[in-house]
């Protein structure tokens, strides 16, 4: 099956990083109307699903907008020598800084994990409290965070269009309903693609769906992997029955996961 | 026939050899029994206490740890001393990390999460930082990384700081040393200066990667977009 | 000029010697880090698990520990593996005890048990306290953590209530600040601060708050607090 790992976001500065680096963007010159507008995009569908978070994006999402309309002002701000002063330069010196630390955390991350191999007297008592320690969800997927929210923002959209907001009907759906569905769907279908799943469903259904999808995945009990063209991801069942062996059932223009 | 002084000398240097022995099972049998990395004063006081005489010189057990370290390597020992936290602990080697993987099944052990790692950078190399401060430079509140580092014994509150709603100040504890396998925060590389994390090489690997990533922001529309990074209103 | 025969079996006599090695090595690393005693049983089956061979029979291992303990006597190792309890298990050799018994009686005083610990934090949240009132937040005696405490130079006897009965009243040297690197007890974190870092359902919020009646509750006012001596009853 084809999987990537990519790292999750921490925040909205790892989001906006991710924007600059994905496209070859100077850090000193970063085209703000077009980032607020891609990050926005990202924080709607996040509230969406309430996510937990989402008030540090949303804050954000505001600062970046903030910048935008600064910069549309007809006359520059100036400082008080006179120079003109440019909105975006504090949250540039904030990314900067925070890539640094970033970078630490990386290097931190590659000696923890040198001194893991090292094991000391008594290293089996260590074991128990190890349930303090943090158990990685992403570890568990394979796809990032923003991957998922992107199929789901795609599956959204769509179903705005299908749904006029005015049909919507008071139809409650719950996250364990939706585990059993998707549970059931994969045992007799196999691997499918999330926009499979809920491909011109109500925006509630595909909601609770996401959310039971992404419980699964951190349950262990379905592996997550995106597709090739990254538009899209695969629920896979833990243990694929042998009646479908890496066939992924669902409209993926055509691309088998292999 | 070795002359007096021939015999005398070499009586010396068997007395210092047999003296070094000593010095080396003293040092190995505290650091093999302790649970922590155990302090050269600490082995120095020890030493003393036993035999009789002034605390061992820091050079002399840096010596005896040497050669100790230097046998293990030569006899084929699955175990070598570390210098961490300023003290000295026995940990096996790599090469015998798979066995110790399998019996206490701790392939997943200990790994923290990047929420925590970035927090505790923060700490390590700023500490020490109120939550505020920490909060400001992640861009999220780390209400619960900093909770967690501090259950976990990695960070721990150290003061309060002068600044108003005197918040409290965090950094980090001993325990990190130990277990990042430092012998100070001294020994952490310096924080990079940001032009040289610009032109890194691996910054544009991972640029490289990100593009391959390129339409995950936006599936129905997303290469387009990254090509065309220029928006006019911005430089108007 | 060796015959193909001779060769051969040369050959095959290196392949199980270093197979023996490489045993040794496994076991000796497994037996290292456990802090119990592994049986031959686990060691074998960590070996078949690595290796993707059958598990090791006992007597191979025994072969192994044996030899490990040959080197250690030559090498003058300080410690050897015993057979304990059905499983192996290293510990230091006789000669060396005095260092250890040296170390550990050192090391003893070092480590807070949890009934000091309880006790301490009220003492330093609420003092001065009298024993009963520590009794009553703690919900047991506390006679013997407070006497100890006192005996370690982290407690004292700062006066008498005027209750019925003029109980002794308790407080906190300057040492704790000391043992817990802080300037001053205002910088220890308040009630507000304590839920925010504990975050956890078992903490109980009355008992808390009994705990800090002193007022702690605000940091802008804590300054003022942790050296005031008024009765504690004042602000009940």
């Amino acid at each position: 099956m084809y999987r990537i790992q990519i790292q999750d976001f921490e925040g909205p500065l790892d989001l906006l990083l991710f924007f600059i680096r994905r496209d070859e963007i100077d850090v000193h010159d970063i085209p703000i109307a077009h980032i607020a507008d891609e990050f926005l995009g990202y924080v709607r569908v996040m509230e969406q699903i309430d996510l937990d978070g989402v008030a540090d994006f949303i804050y954000m999402a505001a600062l970046l907008i903030s910048i935008k309309v600064r910069m549309l002002l007809p006359r520059p701000e100036v400082d008080d020598e006179g120079e003109p002063l440019d909105p975006r330069r504090e949250l540039v010196e904030r990314l900067l800084e925070y890539m640094r630390y970033k970078e630490a955390a990386q290097g931190l991350a590659a000696y923890h994990e040198q001194r893991g191999d090292l094991f000391t007297r008594g290293a089996a008592s260590a074991v128990h409290p190890d349930a303090a320690w943090e158990r990685e969800p992403e570890e568990i997927l394979n796809a990032s965070l923003f991957n998922l929210i992107g199929a789901l923002r795609r599956v959204l959209t769509e179903a705005d269009a299908d749904e006029p907001h005015h049909a919507v009907a008071a139809v409650e759906y719950d996250v364990a309903t939706q585990r059993a569905f998707v549970l059931d769907r994969l045992g007799r279908e196999g691997p499918l693609t999330f926009v499979a799943l809920a491909r011109h469903r109500h925006k509630g259904f595909v909601i609770a769906t996401f959310l039971a999808v992404l419980e699964l995945a951190r349950q262990g009990a379905v592996h997550l992997a995106r597709t090739p063209d990254a538009s899209d991801f695969i629920v896979a069942p833990a243990e694929p029955p042998a009646s479908a062996p890496g066939r992924v059932n669902g409209h993926v223009n055509g691309t088998t996961a292999s | 026939m070795s002359t007096p002084s021939d015999s005398n000398g070499a009586a010396q240097a068997e007395a210092q050899q047999e003296r070094l022995e000593e010095v080396m099972r003293a040092v190995e049998a505290l650091i093999f029994a302790a649970d922590e990395p155990v302090t050269p004063a600490q082995l120095g006081a020890v030493w003393a206490d036993v035999a009789g005489e002034a605390p061992l010189p820091d050079a002399q057990i840096e010596t005896a740890v040497d050669r100790l370290n230097d046998r293990y390597a030569t006899d084929g020992r699955a175990f070598r001393i570390h210098r961490w936290a300023g003290g000295y602990r026995m940990a096996t080697t790599e090469e015998v990390a798979p066995y110790l993987k399998v019996l206490f099944q701790r392939d997943r052990r200990r790994r923290l999460s990047r929420s925590l790692l970035e927090t505790l950078a923060i700490l390590a190399y700023r500490q020490p930082a109120t939550k505020p401060e920490v909060d400001f430079v992640r861009g999220v509140d780390s209400d619960y990384a900093l909770r967690k580092l501090c259950e976990i014994g990695l960070a721990d509150v150290v003061g309060r700081s002068e600044a108003v709603g005197r918040p409290l100040l965090f950094g980090t504890t001993p325990r990190v040393l130990d277990a990042f396998g430092l012998d100070a925060l001294s020994d952490l590389p310096n924080l990079r200066e940001v032009e040289g994390l610009l032109n890194e090489p691996a910054y544009d690997q991972e640029r490289a990667r990100l593009l391959m990533l390129n339409g995950l922001g936006d599936p129905g529309e997303g290469g387009a977009d990254a090509g065309d990074p220029a928006d006019p209103e911005d430089h108007a």
